[in-house]
């Protein structure tokens, strides 16, 4: 038995498991080297934390699509209940009139209750969750135009202050709003890697069956993660309206969209089970970076971005196929 | 349980059925193919809804909505088929729900710590932290079964939790199982191998179609009154099963072998091997848990590319990109796993009975559906599938009959060599000598079969040669003649040498 | 002093002449009506040596933003762009106006309150459009008692063409009783969109006078719904739209579309003009407003062949 | 057992009881709702319309239908619908006699060739490469509308073939063709699953592809197949939408269509997780969606909460098909009779029909 178990820990690398997660970070780490090498400002380390700026709210929605993905489900929510958030407070604190500390924890009580109420039809009724969420989306959607369909600017001092204020150092300068990203992105790397509910996360990707044979507390879980993804939504939805100042029913249409595809560019499996939260940072960084990268180029006509996107992704996702199944 | 019963559509799987446990006792659970063994366990933890009856625990009346209640209230439970998470570590799938923290952190070092010392006890030594999905299924069985003897439970049921384990294997199971019964633990085991269940159980209750036979206390049934009981007919199988005869050797006409490896191998999963299979050979695979027997039998089929040395075929070398070029040399293979690498769930037995046949046709010529209902209707009678109907969903059949239709989708492919990776894997002793003897026929009449089997007794009466694997290599191939043996060929893998 | 960009620019790696380097952030290509506009502004970039840093924000107010928070790290030496929306740009623009770099608003005004944080804004006044169009069918009905049957194709739910057309026209209509908009509905702005939403409208609604759509495009699927419904379209329904694309124009030249007000692209040639003056620090009026005009059937045939677009 | 609680087992039932319902709902608002006439030559009426404006659905949620069996999803389709269009029309507009009906042909042709050739490239990056199918046809929904754009240099482009124009708009015996080509591509389709084994092998990829691969079936080569088939019924629909307007619109054709494919894909009841699949019931989810759009313009609802409505109809929709809610809420009424009648062989009907 012995030279069985050597067999076996030679096989298994210890990080063998973080290998797609290296594999994306080199190429993001390759793809920035390019941006820099062509376009002269692109270097500044300024350009850098521009993209956590720029893309907070999108990594703190996409970490709550991480735990939906993880338990092998999706959010098509997520981007309806951003706007959602972002009307609701801006209707609130201008029209209503209401102080910024009763609205912060209200939109997002209100962004995780629509998360609970499709995290339990899901479970307790055994709807697909893609059905569910779309009705979610259209939902929160509708309510958006209900309050108003027009834009609502904010002038609350708070939301002002969140907004505009900068946290320095040196000459380089970071939002609030991406510390609390990060921090949101931390507490979930904990909560998915140390704590039992991140653990029966993956077990329900891994097989939902089994999960449920082996007496883990299924419909606790799968509540619990579309919960923290409206969570996440309306805490994504209250970063955004602090980068944009106002509400309105129009912003992050598709946001779904980003979201899915940086948590699966990180290397999350869709099908659930297999992933990580700092997959997902990385996946919301490549975003990022090829939206800068054309940004900085400013060459392209609106048809040339698209398919220069699109090819971008590809090469990147060929890449990173091409490194993780050559090592495995 | 009083009076248990319980419906699917179309099936009764249960009337009317009372059973007992006590504490300190292990009850086997007895029955044929789709008696309702797994259902009864299935209603008795609370994943199916009780029709009718009654459970009570200590005393008191209960239903559990599900197997987490199921385990507060001290049941712990082994289901079937192999129910864990295929991408958690080894260590995480012993103890998730109840993993060691410290202010709510899980602590990772301490559980797999734990979990090591927990396989120790069952004799396992592997790395726990390796994802389970590495390891063979013998090894994941372990693994649920350390799972459940850790909850310290007042009850703990175990449905077939030996299938696919060896001697011994079981013997450390049992081990254990006596002990947990010594402090008072009421134990439910399900098994199909007899000889188990007189060794270790204390009383025994039948069950044949879904309504109870009896209960009988061990010690005062003989081996013969319990098949009488779960078949419900006198013992022509047992009979035959005795007197099936070794294969005779001298009968085999050697010619061109029609299957050889040479130097055949994979990197981490088994060294370069020989082997040859001849025209009407059955070869037998024999080794301990993860010796590398279903390496050996995929990389022969190409499941798995090998990376070193070469396959003839017909004496001719051949590459091998995968099943296709297999079956397109008429080589068959039916896996071990049936619910993963096996069967489609979803389907119907019909469907999943021609997919191979019809893979080899390809799409555009479907087989007339007259022949598919032929062929479908003669394998579940020849198999005995209950129900014997092609169009249930195989998710719904019982475990030993999913098993039967995984079997007769290769035998329809009538291939020139069946590589059979535990076909008898939780199937009825009725059954099984009906495999036993197709297998033997199939080789008279020609066919090559590769066999493997966890139980060594099987491979010993159906080979012509036993090929002796030991941590991954092949270390002898014995013709079974009179002189071998089970002992003989432990003492061999124990020895390691080299023939 | 307002022109500091000078000192900083330069991404463009070519010395000796210095040109000046302009970030144009645009929505999107969203309509045939948007692409003009863009070409329009490349051209005249281009005539006019000015170098252009173009950016499409697929419609999304924080591509936008990004986009802008780009060009202030490229060191650009205007900005200028169309604005998704009018509110939410207060803090970035707030950088710009930390990095000296000059802002000029087109197509679209944005409702900051300090108007220290733009040079400029040029563009067209959707609200207006609105007002003219309801202006026309007012004097057409002149006179008239009967009530007139109006259905209103709206541009995107949400979107401020959609909101500000609606309100422009809305006001106008509001002062007579008899005109009544008795279905509105949302076409997109597409033209497969405006034929569908149309065909239901002929269903439940026998007798429509007039059709009021947001865009052309729209409007010229709305006709061929009501060709299929057996109905001519210009004279059974009379039909008023917004933009003047060449299409439109035809439909219009064509007798199939009664009235059409202008919503004109081509804003090029204006905002480079600003841009230089805005670059050599010369003071710019705070509000430029576009050349607009109306068409009616007559007028449609006489410009129709020195259309550009 | 009734003819009623048999017929309430079958698996379409649902699907066709909530199409019946919303079209019955109409009639509250439009009386004359179910008035179909002849009409200059062809059929006219809000049913034809529905039919008309839900075929070019039917066709991409066909497609969707068997990439979703297979264990995919094709997030493209929109793109793809817009670039056939653009490339049809552009083809077209390029031609001195636009309505020669040669010059049609070919364009059409065109079309449907470049659709199978995005279909194969889609295929390629799932079932070649083994990237993960969201995201391998994301690269193409967000690249190809660029390309739809970069085909009609972002404007549109208007035509005036009549031949084309029968694509989408035109009536063949009083039928509006659009409809006749969506029958006669369910048709294909059935045939082909149905007919062939393509069906069931579809099925045994998308249950369990692992299984799939050691049973000998080339799941590349199926997968291939269904992205394939997938593109040309996008083609199709991209042929007849633009065809229906006479213009191509690289930036509005199809978009968010992929959304309401796989809704109707999933309301008619085919997992998205892969494995069973029908296509009757695709097609009946496809109606549902298309008279819903129908029914909301008809009946004037205000487009503010036209996607309030949408999101109530969906969830009564998704929670009337599901078995398990059904079951728990009439659980709930029938207080469980405390002894459940004598066992027959039949399973007592889990669901009952008021009538
Ligand atoms: N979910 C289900 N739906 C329909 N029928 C079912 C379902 N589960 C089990 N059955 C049927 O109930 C009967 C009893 O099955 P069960 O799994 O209890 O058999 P078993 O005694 O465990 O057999 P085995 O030894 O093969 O495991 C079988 O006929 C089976 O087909
Ligand atoms: N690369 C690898 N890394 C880790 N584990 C591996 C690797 N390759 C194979 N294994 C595991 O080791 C097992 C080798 O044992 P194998 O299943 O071939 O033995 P076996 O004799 O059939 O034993 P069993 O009775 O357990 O089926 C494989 O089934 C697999 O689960
Ligand atoms: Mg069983
Ligand atoms: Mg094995």
């Amino acid at each position: 038995m012995s030279t069985l178990s050597e067999v076996r820990s030679r096989i298994s690398l210890p990080n063998q498991k973080y290998l797609p997660v290296l594999a994306t970070l080199s190429l993001l780490a390759l793809m920035y080297g390019i941006g820099a090498a062509n376009y002269e400002a692109f270097g500044d380390a300024q350009v850098v934390l521009n993209v956590f700026i720029d893309n907070g709210f999108l990594l703190v929605v996409a970490v709550g699509m991480t735990f939906v993905i993880l338990t092998g489900g999706i959010d098509l929510s997520v981007g309806s209940v951003v706007a959602l958030t972002t009307m609701l407070s801006a209707s609130l604190l201008e029209e209503r009139g209401w102080p910024a500390f009763v609205v912060l924890p209200l939109v997002l009580l209100v962004g995780s209750a629509l998360g609970f109420g499709m995290g339990c039809i899901i479970h307790y009724f055994d709807i697909q969750p893609f059905i569910v969420t779309l009705a979610g989306m259209f939902l929160a959607r509708g309510l958006c135009y209900t309050i108003g369909t027009s834009s609502i600017p904010i002038d609350d001092p708070f939301w002002v202050s969140m907004a505009q204020s900068r946290i320095r150092f040196g000459e380089y300068f970071v939002s609030p709003s991406v510390v609390v990203a990060i921090i949101v992105v931390l507490i979930a790397a904990f909560v998915l890697a140390y704590t039992r509910l991140g653990r029966n996360t993956y077990a329900i990707g891994g097989n939902p069956r089994s999960a449920l044979l082996m007496g883990l507390p299924v419909a606790r879980t799968k509540i619990a993660v579309y919960t923290i993804s409206g969570f996440c939504s309306a805490l994504g939805g209250v970063l955004l309206s602090f980068y944009m100042l106002s509400g309105y029913g129009l912003h992050a249409v598709g946001m779904e969209l980003d979201a899915i595809a940086a948590v699966v560019i990180g290397g999350t499996l869709l099908t659930g089970g297999s992933g990580y939260v700092l997959g997902t940072l990385l996946g919301v960084l490549v975003l990022g970076v090829i939206q800068t990268l054309i940004t900085f180029d400013g060459r392209l006509s609106s048809w040339w971005t698209k398919i220069v996107i699109g090819a971008l992704l590809f090469v990147f996702i060929l890449l990173q196929r091409v490194i993780t199944a050559r090592k495995r | 349980m009083t009076g248990i019963s319980k419906e699917f559509p179309g099936v009764k799987a249960l009337s009317d059925v009372d059973f007992r446990l006590l504490p300190g006792e292990v009850h086997a659970l007895m029955g044929e193919n789709g008696a309702g063994k797994s259902t009864l366990i299935k209603v008795l933890t609370g994943v199916y809804d009780i029709d009718q009856g009654q459970i009570t625990l200590d005393g008191t009346d209960v239903r559990f909505s599900g197997p987490l209640q199921a385990q507060h209230a001290g049941i712990s439970t082994v289901y079937q088929e192999v129910n864990l998470c295929p991408n958690l570590s080894v260590a995480e799938n012993i103890f998730i729900g109840r993993e060691p923290r410290r202010f709510g952190k899980i602590q990772w070092s301490q559980m797999e710590k734990r979990a090591a010392e927990l396989l120790k006890r069952l004799q396992l030594d592997i790395d726990v932290s390796a994802q389970l999905s590495t390891y063979s299924l013998a090894v994941q069985q372990m693994v649920a079964i350390a799972r459940a003897i850790d909850i310290s439970a007042k009850v703990l049921i175990l449905d077939e939790p030996t299938s696919s384990l060896d001697a011994s294997e079981v013997e450390q199971l049992f081990r254990v199982m006596r002990q947990l019964k010594e402090e008072g633990v009421a134990i439910l085991f399900v098994t199909h191998f007899l000889d188990q269940v007189f060794t270790i159980s204390d009383r025994i209750t039948v069950l044949r179609n879904g309504r109870l036979v009896g209960e009988y206390i061990t010690r005062e049934l003989s081996l013969i009154d319990l098949v009488g009981k779960m078949i419900g007919k006198e013992l022509e199988v047992l009979e035959q099963l005795e007197e099936q005869p070794k294969p005779a050797l001298a009968a085999l006409e050697r010619g061109q072998p029609l299957i050889e490896a040479q130097d055949l191998g994979r990197k981490g999963a088994v060294a370069p091997f020989n082997l040859t299979i001849h025209k009407g050979e059955v070869v037998g695979l024999a080794g301990l848990l993860g010796s590398g027997r279903t390496e050996v039998a995929r990389l022969i089929y190409g499941a798995d590319k090998a990376d070193q040395g070469q396959l003839l075929v017909d004496g001719k070398p051949v590459a091998m990109r995968g099943p296709r070029s297999a079956m397109g040399h008429d080589i068959a293979f039916c896996s071990e796993n049936r619910r993963t690498e096996g069967l489609i769930e979803e389907l119907t037995v019909r469907e999943n009975i021609i997919l191979a046949m019809q893979a080899v046709r390809g799409w555009t010529r479907p087989i007339p559906r007259r022949r598919q209902d032929e062929l479908v209707d003669k394998y579940i009678k020849a198999l005995d599938i209950r129900p014997a109907n092609p169009e249930a969903i195989v998710r719904n059949l019982s475990g030993g009959n999913q098993q039967k239709v995984l079997l007769a989708r290769w035998l329809i492919t009538e291939p020139r060599l069946l590589i059979l990776d535990e076909p008898t894997r939780g199937i009825d002793i009725g059954a099984k000598t009906e495999i036993q003897r197709l297998v033997a026929a199939l080789s008279d009449g020609g066919m090559a079969v590769l066999f493997v089997s966890a139980e060594l007794e099987e491979v010993l009466r159906l080979s012509h040669k036993i090929a002796v694997l030991r941590d991954r290599h092949l270390i002898a191939e014995l013709a079974n003649d009179d002189e071998v043996d089970a002992d003989r060929i432990m003492e061999t893998i124990a020895s390691g040498a080299r023939a | 002093g307002d022109n500091g960009g000078d000192s900083g620019s330069g991404s463009g790696s070519d010395s000796g002449s210095e040109k000046i380097v302009l970030g144009f952030s645009q929505v999107g290509a969203e309509s045939g009506w948007r692409t003009a506009n863009t070409k329009s502004i490349q051209d005249s970039a281009k005539e006019a040596g000015i170098e252009l840093k173009f950016s499409d924000a697929q419609q999304k107010q924080e591509n936008q933003i990004k986009a802008i928070r780009s060009y202030i790290q490229q060191k650009v030496d205007i900005i200028a762009f169309s604005p998704v929306v009018e509110s939410g740009w207060d803090t970035v623009l707030k950088e710009a106006k930390d990095a000296n770099i000059p802002v000029i608003l087109t197509d679209r005004a944005v409702d900051s309150t300090d108007t220290s944080l733009y040079k400029t804004f040029i563009g067209s006044d959707f609200v207006e459009e609105g007002k003219k169009a309801g202006d026309w069918l007012v004097k057409e009905y002149q006179g008239k008692t009967e009530t007139v049957n109006i259905v209103e194709l709206q541009g995107t739910t949400g979107s401020a063409p959609a909101n500000d057309r609606k309100k422009g026209f809305g006001d106008v209509i509001a002062a007579d009783p008899k005109f009544k908009i008795i279905a509105s509905q949302t076409g997109d702005f597409t033209r497969a969109k405006g034929k569908e939403v149309m065909e239901a409208f002929l269903k439940a609604n026998p007798d429509i006078d007039v059709l009021y759509a947001h865009n052309d495009d729209m409007g010229l699927g709305a006709i061929e719904a009501i060709e299929g419904a057996g109905k001519k379209p210009g004279v059974d329904i009379k039909i008023i739209t917004v933009d003047a694309v060449k299409d439109g124009m035809q439909a219009l030249a064509d007798g199939k579309i009664n009235f059409i007000v202008e919503c004109s692209p081509l804003l090029g040639p204006q905002l480079m003009d600003l841009v230089q003056k805005v670059h050599a620090g010369e003071t710019v009026p705070a509000r430029v407003v576009t050349e607009e005009t109306t068409f009616t059937q007559e007028q449609a045939k006489a410009v129709l062949p020195s259309r550009q677009y | 057992m009734t003819t009623i609680t048999r017929l309430a087992k079958h698996r379409l039932f649902w699907p066709v009881a909530i199409l019946v319902v919303l079209l019955l709902s109409n009639l509250i608002f439009t009386p004359s709702f179910f008035k179909v006439e002849v009409r200059d030559g062809h059929l006219y009426g809000s049913l034809i319309d529905i039919l008309r404006f839900g075929a070019p659905l039917i066709l991409v949620a066909l497609g969707m239908t068997l990439v979703i069996a297979t264990g995919g999803i094709d997030l493209s389709v929109g793109s793809v619908v817009a670039i056939c269009g653009a490339l049809a029309c552009w083809r077209i507009s390029e031609q001195g006699d636009q309505n020669s009906v040669g010059g049609v042909l070919v364009a059409v042709v065109l079309a449907l060739g470049l659709a199978l050739l995005l279909g194969l490239w889609n295929g390629f990056l799932v079932a070649g490469i083994g990237i993960q199918p969201i995201i391998a046809t994301l690269i193409l929904m967000v690249a190809g509308r660029g390309l739809a754009q970069l085909i009609t240099d972002g404007q549109i482009i208007t035509i005036n073939s009549s031949p084309y124009k029968e694509i989408g708009a035109g009536y063949l015996l009083t039928f509006p063709v659009p409809v006749l080509i969506a029958i006669v591509v369910i048709v294909v389709a059935v045939l082909l699953t149905r007919r062939t084994a393509l069906g069931m092998l579809v099925e045994s990829v998308g249950g369990n592809a692992e299984a799939s691969r050691l049973a000998g079936i080339r799941s590349r080569r199926i997968k291939l197949m269904a992205y394939m088939f997938a593109a040309l019924c996008a083609g199709i629909a991209g042929l007849m939408i633009s065809s229906n307007v006479s213009s191509a619109d690289g930036n509005n054709a199809g978009l968010w269509y992929e959304l309401d494919a796989i809704l109707a894909v999933v309301i008619g009841g085919t997992l998205l997780t892969g494995g069973r699949f029908s296509i009757g019931g695709t097609v009946i989810g496809a109606l549902i969606i298309q008279t819903l759009t129908t029914t909301i313009y008809t009946i004037g609802v205000p487009p503010e909460t036209t996607l309030l409505v949408k999101a109530l109809v969906v969830t009564v929709v998704c929670l009337i098909q599901s078995p398990s809610f059904r079951e728990k809420v009439f659980k709930g009424r029938r207080q469980r009779p405390p002894t459940p009648s004598a066992p027959t062989a039949e399973a007592p009907a889990k669901v009952e029909v008021p009538a």
